[in-house]
């Protein structure tokens, strides 16, 4: 299994989500994060005093697939997420080495 | 003077100058967290710029003796309006003068829950700037400073076609030229913060004792007739909006309440000194369902008016103005109604309402047309979906 | 008619209407994230029902002749209820109409505090129908419409027994009929919004001083009193509870401040025109420590009494009651109490605090019951884990 | 006794107690959301802690006949002030003493801006406890009571120098016996809820109309003309502290509006009595330009100030009791100043300002030295960073 | 070392928590996500307007823990979190390859 | 490449931002977490009722970065969030194995 953890731009969220469960991912799990990357903040300004706020709201989203799926879902998200604008976020695969669905104790395979 | 009318004139200013926060509060709410403040705004900076163009030539525009369609510069900066009591009233000038700016405050105030979340700052400041000046003096002399309207007959009591017909109309010409915000229809755009709202409904039914009671002008019978059908409409309303939706959606909601008890307070506004308790209780019930099916069209009549100004507004406003010519009775107000057996009133009602939609609808278009083509009306498509509060104002409403 | 004293009855009555959202304010900022619509629902949803219901039938079955027990239908629809002067006072029948519509909106409104976070929402709207209709008009008859506690010389300035311990009575049995939140005691069930728990309290303070010296209703010294001694034992009781907790728990909480400032302004609400200000520092003072640990003791008992209002309305309203029998001095309002010499007038000030809970205690009881085997009181236990804002009104007050 | 004067001053007393929930609000939102409860628990807490300390003492020490200096004990505990009209009004005792109590509680309210986020609490009260005592009591005795500014002609209609130099000049003293934050000039420190601030702006606004309005003691002219030029001047300064700020830092911020219109209230409250509408509008324009200037000097200062109460109610106070040197004129106020040819009403203006600043700042730094002395006046560097309303108040604001 | 993720119902953090320090483990890390999954989820309505929330509310909890201890973690947190009802959540287990404790420098197993 | 995940106390972030940033490191994610462990938390009272609240505000870090430089970032990141009291916090490190930057399609190293 793999853990497939997407940062994206927040309102990218539903495409990602449509075109994910078209492949039979059925779950997932959204995390709000700030981002700092290339794209560049903003600036914010109380009564005259400035700050940069370098960090930008991104959603975080991890899903586990299958190892065979793994590739393809990658692909799709970030065609998904993608506007070709600066700051359209990052793809990470990682290995999972088990799961457990809590509520029956269905494991690895079964449980996602 | 009567210092008993002057102090519930000053108490009733106050509370109608509370009722812009209040809007503030109600549309912010609505909106979504990233464009809270620039929705704010609006209301917050129109409670300064409305009220020196009314100190300047507002006021003067508007009350000061001129012709059947505008009143004259004779009361330019305030000249003349002092201490000296205004005429047809114990109150001095001054107090009445005040009590007016409110109203040419919070007029275009309601104005911008139509173009909430995408409009240009600047270009909002200079659409104010004309529309009260072209649009908001011309038909408040109509109506109230001796106008077409009033020579006519026409009846509002506290401001169903001056503020909000008018309003809601112009909301309209707006939700047109300023265009759809990106995504509408198919992102979510559901209120950030319903807490604010309620606490601006509250504010509002609260402030709009001073709007309707106050419009007695004197601490007397009719401003006690004024309060209660006020609250007796509101009421009503906020009940049959939640009917209406738990019937239709399955769900009474807060936003329905809080909505609900907006279009009572709209509904009864031109109606509040001319119509009774029993009658308010229609007034009202009739408001909030109507008022609740004009929101739910919105969706298929496919403009995009943010925080549904047309819907409350112009819808509430309308049936509010023709309501006042259906209910109105003798031994309240001094004059019938259609079901007190005075159906001419019934007509001058709808004229008052025609000529409001139709001046307020070209006017406000034609004014936008010329700001668009000067300044542009909305914000870039970077802004837009940045937020407006951190792109034009450089501020973020929750660091929590 | 007199202009000032209905200017200033107005302006009370408006004063008042703002508690209801202020109250929910209070309220709602003490439940949990998921919840606080459907809490702030109670008291909004009420300024609708309970004002129609008090122009049909609830202030005539309150305020009409009827006898010892309860009104009549006399001023069904307000008929009768107008320009005239209200008996005894020189302000129109609308005004003190008015005025008194606004107390029975707040006063089913503090129970809804007892319920909150698990009451069905059609429930609710029943037993308020019932109650206001069975317990509210005849309590409020005996004491301020001509019944038999007000023939006996019980005093009540602007609602000790009328508002406060009837509500906070019914509340104790709402508590019981409805049973315990869902993991109460082992849950953390912490505030998830202070600031708008203070916010609601600074306008309960603001708009009491509408519900205690607009009691007067007149622009007289007994108002000015009423004025002062609201804001001296407000001030009082909001030190003494911060104080007595910081003894007894080690920290000064905002919570504090709020709950004892409210704890004041219920218990001089039954004095406010009969005692003086030193009179009023020490019903204050002692309302903070006393509803304190009324609040506090409520984790021994094992109801669920979820925003206190047993502990600070029930316990509040009783000792305010007891303390005009004690603290009433004729030179202030007319009445001596026991400390001034008259030691019946404790007599009768018990009399009617014992009346006000037994009956209030066992009809809303009925009321309850019946409710229950109809329709049931409480969402499912899926809805109430979920919360009650998206399960029942679809709504989630927060999108940040 | 008028009644019409009792009524709008009793409304104005209830208008004024609001403004401090608003201050909490307004001081609020601009702190981190660890300190928000703190920061409101000051404003929340004086209500109760002035309130006392006025019936007792601060009323008797501010009012009661005594030397040029400061009053006498003659009205202890209110004795003598009841019913019985206050001298040179048509109120009774206790209405006066009850609007004077609110700008005994804001005060205070105001200077604890300077100390927000690290102020001791239990110093906090003995510090505020001994400021009425020293500062307050006899300033205002100086210029309302009979002192010596009094008698020398100053004119200070709502309380200019008592009240916004006063607590300007006392936060100067704060910021600089207490130090600065943790962090200050290299954390950000930004506003946690904008939201917040902006409800307490327009409460504020709100409010202040039974401040200056209320100031005339009766519902007359003056009192109307008070109304007016407090709008007028709030409008002008919310626009051009917007406009500077645009200009300089290239945004329109909804902070800014806010706080224009706080500079704006502020210095029209000692010429509200005395200039017409057309000078109100120079005052406030020039308001909201130097105290966003006095705001951005700050940093180069190099204090902290919290939440500015120097720059605006230090500078802006100062501004408007010149101004009313500058622009008084006879025909509104029965005085003249120096632009109607009276050139010794500056002078005086400006020994009323001189006076104060110098007293209020000397005898606040040695009560902030004797209460730093025995007690400290910060918390902890742990509780600090921790947050304030966790470590010292056990209490989150927010758990959404 | 593992991490071990758990994706839970919220209320139940309080049981897991209690559950996994009886097992010795001394740290943990929680965060506030939305999951997507079988468990439907409800619609919200505004001004008539309906929206279909389908991400709930859930609890991420994250422990390093050493590998020996791995597997009776897991198993307890599942039993804890368990309410047999859909939407339980997740137990997820991947690889560590070191860990700091920041405080003192320690490293790997001296640093949980 | 690696990820390298590190738990620290908010009041650090920029610190630790600047710190890696000096490194070449150009992107993270951030978010807000709370953390359980050794540092005790504190008690919140309502109305007389306390409550403890033992999980503290936290900030998680992540950041993917290419092997070589991972020990360097990891040591930085320990020595900027160190304030030497209790609650620090933890850096953990796990291997990544693909990443792919959205906007552009480039994937591992060059996504980074
Ligand atoms: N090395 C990294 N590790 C973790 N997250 C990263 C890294 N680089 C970028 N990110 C995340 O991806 C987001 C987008 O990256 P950015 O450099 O702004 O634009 P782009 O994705 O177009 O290259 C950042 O806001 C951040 O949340
Ligand atoms: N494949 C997955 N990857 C990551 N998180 C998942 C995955 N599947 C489910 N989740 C998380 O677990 C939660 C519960 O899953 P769900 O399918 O609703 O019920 P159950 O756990 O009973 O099967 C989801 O809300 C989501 O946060
Ligand atoms: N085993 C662990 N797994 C995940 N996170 C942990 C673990 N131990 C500690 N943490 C996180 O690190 C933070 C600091 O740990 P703590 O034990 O309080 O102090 P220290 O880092 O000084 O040892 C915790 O609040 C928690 O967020």
């Amino acid at each position: 299994m793999k853990k497939i953890e997407a940062i994206i731009k927040p309102f990218k969220l539903d495409d990602v989500k449509s075109a994910v469960t078209s492949l039979g991912v059925q779950g997932m799990t959204v995390t709000e994060v700030k981002g700092f990357g290339r794209q560049k903040g903003h600036k914010e300004i109380y009564r005259g005093a400035e700050y940069l706020v370098d960090f930008l709201p991104k959603i975080k989203i991890e899903m586990v697939v299958s190892s065979e799926i793994a590739r393809q879902v990658v692909e799709k998200v970030a065609s998904a997420a993608r506007t070709g604008a600066i700051g359209d976020g990052k793809v990470f695969v990682t290995a999972v080495e088990s799961a457990v669905r809590i509520r029956t104790g269905e494991t690895d395979g079964d449980a996602l | 003077m009567n210092a008993a009318d002057t102090a519930w004139v000053m108490a009733s200013s106050a509370l109608v100058l509370l009722m812009t926060p209040g809007l503030a509060m109600f549309y912010g709410g609505m909106t979504r967290a990233k464009n809270v403040l620039s929705t704010m705004m609006h209301s917050f900076f129109l409670m300064g710029l409305a009220s020196v163009v009314w100190l300047f030539w507002g006021f003067s525009l508007s009350f000061a003796q001129g012709n059947w369609f505008v009143g004259s510069l004779e009361h330019f900066a305030l000249t003349g309006v002092g201490a000296d009591l205004w005429p047809e009233t114990k109150i001095p000038g001054s107090t009445y003068m005040i009590f007016q700016c409110m109203f040419a405050i919070i007029t275009p105030a309601l104005i911008s829950g139509a173009f909430a979340e995408r409009m240009k700052f600047s270009s909002f400041i200079v659409f104010t700037l004309l529309w009260l000046t072209f649009v908001y003096a011309p038909i408040c002399h109509w109506i109230w400073g001796g106008g077409f309207l009033q020579k006519m007959g026409a009846l509002d009591f506290a401001g169903g076609a001056v503020v909000h017909i008018n309003s809601g109309v112009a909301a309209l010409a707006c939700a047109f030229m300023v265009g759809k915000r990106k995504g509408y229809g198919t992102l979510p755009m559901t209120p950030h913060n319903l807490t604010l709202t309620l606490l601006g409904a509250g504010l509002l039914w609260f402030g709009w004792f001073g709007f309707n009671a106050g419009s007695a002008l004197a601490a007397n019978e009719s401003a006690s007739n004024a309060f209660v059908v006020t609250h007796m409409a509101t009421s009503t309303a906020a009940i049959s909006w939640v009917l209406a939706e738990w019937i239709i959606r399955g769900k009474p909601t807060t936003l329905g309440v809080a909505s609900g008890a907006v279009a009572g307070l709209v509904a009864i506004t031109p109606a509040a000194g001319f119509v009774g308790p029993v009658s308010s209780v229609i007034v009202g019930g009739v408001a909030g369902v109507l008022c609740y099916l004009a929101v739910l069209a919105k969706s298929r009549l496919g403009y995009d008016d943010a925080l549904d100004v047309v819907g409350i507004h112009g819808v509430g406003g309308s049936w509010g103005a023709i309501a006042t010519g259906l209910f109105a009775a003798k031994a309240i107000g001094g004059a019938d109604g259609l079901f007190f057996g005075n159906p001419a009133q019934l007509g001058i009602q709808i004229v008052s309402v025609l000529a409001t939609i139709g001046y307020s609808f070209m006017v406000s278009l034609v004014i936008l047309s010329v700001v668009k083509a000067i300044m542009g009306l909305r914000v870039t498509e970077e802004e837009e979906v940045a937020g407006v509060d951190t792109s034009v104002h450089g501020e973020a409403a929750y660091n929590l």
